[in-house]
């Protein structure tokens, strides 16, 4: 457990802080849009403009750690950069490095209590009496009406990895931040920033409860899905109204390939083939390979999951993408005893293995 | 004693260009005599001689490249003294003087005409007295001005390269050389020829090369049309071509001198559509390809065209130009013309050289004063190993020009002895692509010319603060033979493996800042070459701000090497063999040429024999024997084991590219042959037009010129009466085309006619005759042909009853109804395009048909004519490796045909010469990402050059890289970037974009 | 519904050094087995992406046989341990997204027992004759 | 083949139609059957329910009939048809005769696709029909599908406008299927029956034999056809011109691109977006940290992932030129970004100026890939020669 | 930023190697004096100008963008400047119908010898986009 200390700093001051002691090159974080309507994930580099940021926005327009993979893929920053990250992002991020996507260097990682976000079409900075119960519900430790349902089911909203962590839940958002600093980075920081161990605030209880909460609803969408996908029947019609889009994967922070191989070569077929197999079952449904990408995909990335939930947002015909594999990905990371976003030096499973394992697969 | 193997070049025409090119990619030295302080004092006709107003910079200059890389020399201020020995082993006396200033050691820093103490108002502008002649496309050059120089010595002092040398001496060398070629600049009718037409005399009276020179700088706007006088718009423009109105000197009409007067009447036309435009000239010669149209689109566009016998200018009132003329030939100069300018589109006058050259290397002059060539040879002269070429053998425009100078390659070649020019080896390039790139910045100071205008170790110090940059200094110059040195240890010290390079212009000196990269030992893609000079010295002033936007260019180059890659020039192997497609005069004659030059030669021929139309033809009007030639062509053909005749045979597919074709024809007893040619030379000719007019057909007495001419020769024609029309069912808009050959043959035929007695009456439109042929029309005029001259719109009528022909013509030249009885009546026809064979050919080959149905000159590789810049080009094959010759490109007279051929087999052997070939901008050409590439073809659609093709089986695009030119059209054109230039990748121009704003 | 009596398709991937030299084996010695196996050769067996056995299943192969080396055996020494783990992954993910995972099937046959690879064959074939067709065989929807 | 194909066009003429009585969807799919069984065609691909009956999807069919569900006229369009031909042909030419069942939108775009060789016509027949519009798939999947269907199907025959259809739809001026080698003309027929109108001898072939009278003419059609698209064309300006009021200035567009993600999802099902890697997803447009932090100082910071609006216009530039206004794009907007209804207003303003219409002819070029030389002097600046006289 | 500061737009001129860079090169060769903020963006052909570039640096920082190349029927390559047109058409149109200032971009032929047209060019650009004042679009962070 790490020790919590009352940082005297609202998240503005916070954020002026890192700017102005840690020297900043900038600060990433969601940020209101000048429109006024919507935050997105920015990238600032001017304190003035740090009375935009609101980091516990609760939506995620994109999955931060994809942006901060294309902000570092090339090469990181050769100045500290903060950003701002919710733990299924940082969980990502962590996959992330460790198929070289993303770097951290030179990254401060701030990262803090997630309590869900709504799905992002249906949040606006302007809605205020959802934000406010959104507020409330953090304060008790429970999960808000309307967030997405994989959210409501996360057990996993403590920031892993971290040099700055947030403690959020059960607390107020306007008052001054409670932080943790688990890695040398965040201890050195702290250290700079002023802060240190005199101010020890308590864990506080509603992590608990909404460990507990979590817990049960994440059992309850397990057994939803597993229900849904039985048989062949029941893939078929989890999967039926796929329009093959792939809008799931191209907002999957996992999914980090170019070309991504469902949408390669491999998969363009000659026109006699769909002619041959026409005839073989009488019709045939296209484009082909529905099933298999979503099935493919998750033996992709699947071990890697963080069960962000963007697939599902993104999705234009209303699969439940996310909880489809968080739950499926949950089984193959048992498998291997895998957590994705845990650990930045734990191999991927398939990169590695022991020499005696899963006997039982074999004959 | 062994042959020589230098070939001296008199002259800088765009012919002796083209074989100092040729020559130097065989292997040859050439020399070139250029009598004039700088390349193009002497104007040669690339300013003027255009067919259309085109800005040729860019076209005409790579071949200068050739220059100072050991192949090609230059001798300034030089003449020839004195010819001694024979072909192959020539001794040439000549004297030249070196120019004030070497370009190839001169930085251009300008640092002599600061320390020049003189000061000469010229022009209204002050000059010192050494100064630098206006830009010569790529090339600054800098002169001294020997009247004002007080020799003091202070620039030659200030040169911090040794360029500038203030006496260079007058010397005397001795060259020996294998071959001669006379290539002399043309000369422009002057004073005493233009007189007449008032030039020189009466105001606002211009050169058509005037205003051509005017256009090149301002681009053929408006500008170019302003009357001297006062510098207004005319409001009224008269257009006369010259060369019809019979002064001495000038009265042959050159290729392009009728179509120039039409084109420049259309663009003023179209430009300003109020101007009234008149066009003052005998006859419209449109005999080149695609002349009759400009021809139409004139009388469309509004521009009077006034066929006159005579005329004559006077001032009308004030700064008028007053043109009075009359169109019959018997009347008095009655109608007038007043304009506010007058154009004269002047053609060229007989040699000047000739005199002196005649003299000093043996040779004739023909009877107008141009110098002789040998008929059926390419610029042979009386002399063995001396060639003459260009206009100096006759006037001409710039296409006939620019391909003579590959025609007698091979007789060249047949006179010199080994090659004596090794291409260089390139250095030993590292292998950096393991290497974190490191880029090094190399700022020039021009020997201290760019650090007295800004402050470069200010611009240094912040240069080595970017994030791209791990090194940067200050160099002297990159340009100079030590600088070069200089520099490249420096890269190489400094261990970066990216350079840029701020320095000053590539366009001109590319050459010399590869070589200095390359040198260090790196990929030359690895590089950027910023111009310091062009962009930032020379047009700024705050030295700050010029820091900025020097650090800007620097950081976009930085960030843009980030990501390049070393990749090696490309190379293709191609074949050695050729493919003629056609065995008529012009296939027969290009086969020979090769074959004879040592390469296999396949012909493809669709009948039973070789040989075609010539069958028909015994001599041309000139009196040239065409039987004679083809029996000695069949009999060398015959001989040559390197030429396979394949009669009977038809072509039935084709695959490959160019250099590497692969070519299948079925022989009539059903047998396949397969050939892979590199190149493909289609000659299969056009046909004799039919017609149904006049009764053709229907009455004996009425028959084609060609069939004529049958009978001519078998001495079926003793008595009587022939009447000729000409121009039956062409030059109309429904076949917008000059034959070519009609007005010719209708001559040939008339005077032999009258040599047997026989009356003859030829009714034309406009007599046809071009260059030296116009004599034949003077002698025809003489031995009592007799001409009528009709209106494009009222052709003769026929009244044809058993015992005789009645024409009823209306003769424009006095405006009365005529009536012609006669025996005969012959049709000019002329010839219709091959359009079944034609078509086949372009499927097969992907070549373009033009509107006309012969074959278009953009899309193979023997631009003729209107396909203007790619003419000037010399790379090789900038389309598809197909060069249509002879008749099936255009009409064509048969000794045309057959210099057509040897022509572009000529440029032919340079290309199969080389056995490799790099495409013309070897490293940048574009390649394709084929993961990425989905066979859209739209790249393909947009490629000028016929580079890419889609790959039918992986349905991706192919890109043949010696075709290729790199222009980035593909790029563009396809929306995923699987196309792209090697060096400029999307992302390299992305973060270039991005660089030019972080600054 | 799925008719029982059609012929079952069992797709294999043999690694070319152990299992496929083992049919090959099988073969010349005139070892009789099904005929419902079709052939695919790799060079390892760990070259079998997840997606090439989960591809034959939803195009309607009844089974999906992977064959290579005994772990240590391998050719490419550590290529079977991945094999491994990537079939199970294959394995896992079809029994959780409705898919039959005892139509995979995993055998480590040495180049030397073409008997085994023979009575390998024809248990799989039993098995899956025994699981009756795979549903997604005439399934116009999937 | 080649449906667009002029002079097979002109050559067949426009009043050939046969009139057919009763219900165009059972009576198209009687067509299709016979056809296939008379072995004239040897497939068909059209949209078919999929197996939860909520939704459509592509089906080719051959040799056992149609599918019982199949549908010619379905209410959604939930993958463009010109990309399920395109799945079917980029590699080559059909295997077998096989008919296609089109929207007008999703004609066209075949014909823009068959000009980029993303399809291959030959070996196609192409059915096309008078369309009423598409439910947005949100509103049909979350609404009351009988209803929807209901309402639709009525529509069909009675070119009432559909209500609650896709913006596109309500303002689309291009709704019948002329182009295809066979339009089913619904619109004039009111509800008693239909036409088949051969747009090509192919066309014609295929009709041989098909029993109906050719005594309704089709003066009827045309009028109702050309009212509606008056209707429409004016509906189309007038929506278009006031939607561009509420987007034009970099302040309204971005207010409508505030809730884009960046997940190119419009790309993706767009039919003209036939890259395999979009531009805006390579490695042209990534760079370094350190360069994202230079633009995010030149402009008040950077959101990320970069360059949204770079996608939008920059798709833009790539192929409004051939946008034909099919609405996929917005149906897969997880953001509900107007995507369709900006390109539609881009595409309307860049077709004009070479005057091009995606789809309509076949021997169009893409405007990218030819030129006049006398054109589009509007587009220089002006050269003021005078402009600085000092120097 | 300091508004008494005059403002300095931000211009790209993008160049083809041929006559556009030629143009530029006689200026200099000429000594013409024109405006230092105008940064040189050198391309083979005007045709080889993917109007991606033009809206990347309008939408990141540039005030205004110009285009010059080789006058029609000039072209090095035959027929980019052409193609070109087309391009340039579009994406001005483009920028039009959302606003944008069209007028930000520019194409204006500049030929070889035309030192003085380019340096023209140059400074009646950059006094256009003076009048025009900052790129707005180029002063967002939501792009």
């Amino acid at each position: 457990m790490q020790t919590l200390i009352d940082s005297r700093m609202t998240m503005p001051d916070f954020i002026a802080a890192l700017f102005d002691k840690l020297d900043l090159a900038g600060v990433a974080a969601m940020t209101k849009l000048p429109s006024g309507e919507k935050a997105a994930y920015t990238l600032l580099t001017d304190k003035d403009d740090i009375e935009d940021c609101v980091p516990y926005f609760p939506a995620m327009p994109a999955n931060a750690a994809r942006a901060v993979s294309k902000f570092t893929r090339q090469a990181p920053p050769s100045k500290q950069v903060a950003v701002f990250l919710r733990p299924c992002e940082l969980r990502a991020l962590t996959e992330l490095v460790k198929i070289k996507q993303a770097a951290v260097d030179n990254l401060l990682i701030i990262g803090f209590d997630c309590a869900g976000v709504f799905p992002f079409s249906k949040i606006r900075l302007s809605d205020e009496l959802k934000l406010k119960e959104y507020r409330e519900a953090v304060a008790k430790g429970k999960n808000c009406e309307g967030i997405r349902p994989v959210c409501s089911a996360c057990t996993r909203f403590v920031p892993e990895g971290a040099d700055i962590a947030i403690s959020f839940i059960g607390r107020n958002l306007d008052e001054p931040l409670v932080l943790s600093f688990p890695s040398e980075k965040g201890k050195e920081a702290a250290k700079t920033l002023g802060l240190d161990s005199s101010s020890k605030v308590e864990a506080s209880p509603a992590v608990d409860s909404l460990a507990e909460e979590r817990g049960g609803a994440e059992k309850k969408l397990t057994e939803k899905i597993e229900e849904a996908l039985s048989g062949t029947d029941g893939l078929i019609s989890v999967f039926d109204k796929c329009i093959s889009c792939h809008a799931c994967s191209h907002v999957c922070p996992i999914c980090y390939c170019k070309n991504c191989y469902f949408e390669s070569q491999t998969f363009e077929y000659f026109p006699e083939s769909y002619f041959t197999r026409m005839r073989e079952k009488g019709a045939l449904r296209l484009p082909v390979d529905r099933v298999l990408f979503h099935l493919g995909r998750l033996s992709h990335m699947g071990l890697s999951c963080v069960a962000c939930g963007m697939c599902e947002d993104a999705c234009p015909v209303n699969i439940p993408v996310s909880q489809i594999f968080k739950t499926a990905g949950a089984k193959a990371q048992a498998l291997f005893g895998y957590i994705p976003g845990k650990n930045r030096d734990e191999p991927l499973p398939l990169l590695t293995f022991s020499e005696r394992e899963l006997e039982e697969f074999e004959d | 004693m062994p042959k020589a193997s230098t070939v001296v070049i008199y002259g800088t025409n765009l012919s002796g260009y083209r074989i100092a090119y040729a020559l130097s990619k065989l292997g040859y030295k050439t020399i070139m005599l250029n009598r004039g302080a700088y390349v193009d004092e002497v104007r040669n006709q690339v300013l003027t001689q255009l067919p259309f107003d085109l800005c040729w910079a860019c076209a005409y200059a790579p071949q200068r490249l050739f220059v100072g890389l050991g192949a090609m020399q230059i001798l300034y201020n030089s003449e020839l003294l004195e010819l001694t020995g024979t072909a192959g082993n020539f001794k040439a006396k000549v004297k030249k003087r070196d120019p004030f200033v070497n370009n190839y050691i001169c930085a251009e820093c300008e640092k002599c005409i600061d320390a020049c103490p003189v000061e000469v108002e010229k022009n209204g502008k002050k000059q010192k007295a050494v100064y630098v002649v206006p830009k010569m496309f790529w090339e600054n050059i800098f002169l001294i001005d020997e009247e004002n120089c007080t020799k003091c010595g202070k620039c030659e002092t200030a040169c911090p390269t040794g360029a500038l040398k203030m006496n260079p001496p007058v010397e005397e060398i001795e060259i020996e050389a294998g071959a001669i070629i006379l290539a002399p600049e043309f000369d422009e009718p002057g004073e005493a020829e233009l007189a007449p037409f008032g030039w020189g005399r009466i105001p606002n009276v211009v050169k058509s090369s005037d205003i051509a020179r005017a256009a090149l700088a301002t681009n053929f706007t408006e500008d170019s049309f302003r009357r001297p006088s006062d510098g207004k718009l005319p409001q009224s423009v008269a257009i006369i071509v010259t060369p019809h109105f019979n002064e001495k000197g000038i009265e042959y009409e050159n290729y392009n001198a009728s179509a120039q007067a039409v084109y420049r009447a259309n663009k003023i036309k179209e430009m300003h559509p109020g101007i009234d435009v008149f066009l003052f000239c005998r006859d419209y010669k449109c005999y080149g390809k695609g002349h009759c149209r400009m021809y139409e689109r004139a009388k469309d566009n509004g521009v009077h065209i006034i066929r006159t016998e005579k005329l004559a200018l006077s001032v009308a009132d004030g700064e008028k130009n007053r043109i009075s003329f009359s169109t019959c030939s018997t009347k008095e100069l009655t109608d007038k013309k007043t304009v506010e300018m007058t154009i004269l589109i002047t053609g060229q006058r007989p040699p000047t050289a000739m005199k002196r050259l005649s003299k000093i290397c043996g040779i004739p002059a023909e009877s107008h004063g141009f110098c002789d060539i040998v008929p059926f040879t390419c610029a042979k002269t009386e002399v063995n190993g001396v060639f003459a070429v260009g206009e100096f053998t006759s006037p001409k425009g710039n296409p006939e020009t620019i391909w003579e100078g590959y025609g007698p390659l091979r007789e060249i070649l047949s006179w010199l002895g080994e090659k004596n020019v090794a291409k260089p080896q390139p250095p030993v390039l590292r292998d950096v692509s393991h290497e974190e790139a490191k880029t090094g910045v190399f700022i020039c100071s021009c020997f201290g010319a760019f650090s007295d205008k800004m402050d470069l170790e200010s611009l240094v110090n912040r240069v080595k603060m970017f994030p791209h940059v791990s090194h940067a200094e200050i160099i002297n110059g990159c340009c100079t033979p030590s600088s070069i040195q200089e520099t490249a240890a420096k890269i190489k010290n400094s261990g970066v493996n990216r350079v840029v390079l701020a320095v000053c212009t590539p366009t001109q000196k590319l050459m010399k800042f590869r070589k200095t990269v390359m040198i260090a030992g790196l990929n030359p893609l690895l590089s950027e070459f910023l111009r310091l000079r062009e962009d930032v010295i020379q047009v700024h002033t705050d030295p700050a701000r010029m820091e900025d936007k020097a650090a800007a260019m620097i950081y976009a180059a930085a960030s843009k090497l980030k990501t390049a890659r070393a990749l090696p020039t490309l190379m293709d192997n191609i074949g050695s063999s050729v493919l003629v497609i056609g065995g008529g005069p012009a296939g027969l004659e290009a086969a020979r040429y090769l074959g004879e030059a040592g390469y296999d030669v396949h012909v493809a021929e669709k009948t039973d024999h070789v040989g075609g139309m010539a069958d028909i033809l015994s001599k041309d009007l000139e009196g040239h024997e065409i039987k004679k030639y083809m029996a000695q062509l069949l009999e060398d053909i015959e001989k040559n084991e390197h030429i396979t005749i394949h009669t009977d045979t038809t072509v039935t597919d084709v695959s490959g590219y160019a250099g590497n074709f692969h070519v299948r024809f079925e022989t009539k007893d059903g047998e396949t042959v397969e050939v892979d040619p590199a190149i493909v030379i289609i000659a299969t000719g056009a046909l004799e037009a039919k017609t149904d007019q006049y009764g053709y057909g229907k009455d004996e007495r009425v028959m084609t010129q060609l069939e004529f001419e049958q009978k001519l020769a078998e001495g079926k024609i003793t008595g009587g009466h022939v009447a000729m029309i000409q121009c039956v069912g062409s030059r109309n808009p429904k076949k917008p085309y000059c034959s070519r050959i009609c007005c010719s043959d209708a001559l040939k035929n008339a005077l032999t006619l009258r040599k047997q007695g026989i009356d003859v009456t030829i009714c034309y439109r406009d007599m046809n005759t071009y260059g030296f042929k116009d004599d034949y029309f003077q002698a025809a005029l003489k031995d009592g042909v007799s001409f009528l001259r009709f209106d494009e719109n009222h052709y003769p009528k026929l009244e044809a009853s058993d015992d005789a022909l009645k024409i009823k013509i209306n003769d424009i030249s006095d405006g009365k109804d005529k009536e012609v009885v006669s025996d005969y009546l012959v049709l000019a026809t002329g010839m219709d395009p091959n359009r079944e064979n034609n078509e086949v050919f372009s499927n097969l080959f992907n070549l373009r048909i033009d509107d006309d149905g012969f074959f278009d000159v953009e899309s193979c590789a023997c631009p003729y004519e209107d396909a203007s810049k790619r003419i000037m080009k010399p790379f090789e094959l900038s389309s598809n490796g197909v060069f249509v010759v002879g008749t099936a490109h255009s009409p064509r007279s048969f000794m045309e045909s057959v210099m057509m051929a040897r022509q572009a087999a000529g440029k032919a052997m340079v290309i199969l010469s080389s056995g490799k070939m790099a495409p013309p901008n070897a490293m940048y050409v574009s390649e394709v990402d084929t993961s990425k590439c989905t066979g859209c073809g739209l790249c393909v659609d947009v490629c000028p050059y016929n580079a890419r093709e889609i790959d039918p089986v992986r349905k991706v695009a192919v890109v043949h890289p010696f075709l290729c030119d790199s222009c980035g059209a593909c790029v563009v054109a396809c929306p995923s970037s699987a196309a792209f230039l090697r060096d400029q990748r999307e992302d390299q121009l992305i973060r270039t974009i991005d660089g030019l704003l972080a600054v | 519904m799925a008719d029982q009596k059609t012929e079952k398709i069992i797709v294999a991937f043999l690694c070319n050094w152990c299992t496929f030299t083992a049919a090959d084996l099988a073969g010349t010695s005139r070892l009789k087995y099904a005929p419902n196996i079709r052939i695919v050769k790799v060079m390892c067996s760990s070259r079998v992406d997840p997606v090439f056995i989960l591809k034959p299943l939803l195009d309607g192969a009844d089974g999906v046989l992977i064959g290579g080396c005994a772990p240590g055996d391998c050719h490419y020494s550590k290529g079977t341990f991945y094999a491994r783990r990537k079939i199970a992954l294959a394995k896992t993910l079809a029994g959780s997204m409705g898919l039959d995972p005892r139509r995979i099937r995993l055998s480590w046959i040495p180049a030397s027992e073409g008997p085994r690879f023979a009575r390998v064959v024809n248990e799989f074939t039993k098995q899956i004759e025994a699981l009756g067709d795979n549903p997604a065989k005439r399934e116009v929807y999937i | 083949m080649a449906a667009t194909n002029k002079a097979n066009m002109d050559e067949v003429g426009m009043n050939k139609g046969i009139w057919v009585e009763g219900r165009a969807k059972k009576k198209v799919l009687e067509f299709l059957n016979g056809l296939l069984n008379s072995k004239k065609l040897e497939a068909v691909l059209m949209p078919a329910t999929n197996r939860t009956k909520d939704s459509y999807s592509w089906f080719l069919m051959g040799k056992d009939g149609l599918l019982e569900s199949a549908d010619p006229f379905p209410p959604v369009m939930t993958t463009q048809g010109a990309r399920a031909v395109s799945y079917l042909t980029k590699k080559g030419r059909a295997w077998k005769k096989t008919a296609v069942l089109l929207r007008p939108c999703e004609l066209r775009a075949t014909i823009e696709l068959a000009k980029i060789r993303q399809v291959e016509l030959e070996n196609l027949v192409l059915i096309s029909f008078d369309c009423p519009g598409a439910y947005p798939l949100e509103k049909y999947f979350n609404g009351d599908q009988k209803k929807l269907d209901e309402a639709f199907d009525a529509c069909l025959s009675k070119q009432a406008e559909l209500e609650g259809a896709r913006a596109v739809c309500s303002i689309c001026n291009r709704f019948t299927g002329r182009g295809a080698d066979i339009e089913i003309g619904l619109i004039g027929g009111e509800a008693k029956g239909f036409w088949l109108i051969p747009g090509s001898r192919e066309g014609e072939d295929l009709l041989e034999g098909v029993t109906g009278s050719a005594s309704h003419k089709l003066e009827a059609r045309e009028k109702a056809i050309s009212e509606l698209r008056a209707q429409r064309e004016e509906k189309r300006k007038q929506t278009l011109d006031s939607f561009q009021e509420t987007v034009k200035g970099p302040e309204n567009l971005m207010r409508v691109l505030s809730s884009c993600i960046n997940c190119h999802n419009c790309s993706r099902v767009c039919p003209i977006c036939f890259c395999r890697e979009c531009y805006f997803d390579s490695k042209a447009l990534s760079s370094e940290a350190d360069a994202m932090l230079q633009r995010a100082q030149r402009k008040n910071g950077l959101r990320l992932p970069p360059d949204l609006l770079l996608f939008h216009l920059g798709r833009m530039t790539h192929m409004s030129i051939s946008c034909v206004s099919c609405g996929a794009c917005e149906d897969a907007c997880p953001a509900d970004v107007p995507v369709s209804m900006l390109f539609s207003l881009a595409g309307r303003n860049t077709q004009a100026v070479f005057e091009y219409e995606p789809g309509r002819s076949l021997e169009e070029a893409v405007p990218y890939t030819v030129f006049k030389f006398e054109e589009l002097k509007d587009f220089e600046a002006p050269y003021i020669k005078e402009y600085s006289k000092e120097q | 930023m300091d508004e008494k500061k005059e403002f300095t737009p931000s211009i790209i001129y993008g160049l083809c190697s041929w006559c556009g860079t030629g143009g530029s090169e006689t200026a200099g060769a000429m000594h013409l004096q024109y405006a230092d903020n105008i940064r040189p963006f050198r391309v083979p052909c005007t045709g080889a100008i993917d109007p991606v570039y033009i809206l990347r640096a309008l939408i990141e920082g540039a005030d205004g963008f110009a285009v010059s190349g080789c006058h029609p029927g000039d072209c090095h390559f035959d027929s980019g400047n052409y193609r070109a047109r087309r391009r340039m058409a579009v994406l001005k149109t483009l920028l039009e119908t959302f606003g944008l200032d069209s007028e930000r971009v520019w194409l204006r032929w500049v030929g070889h010898g035309e030192g003085k047209r380019f340096a023209d060019t140059a400074n009646e650009f950059n006094d256009h986009i003076k009048k025009m004042g900052k790129n707005p679009l180029a002063q967002r962070r939501d792009t």
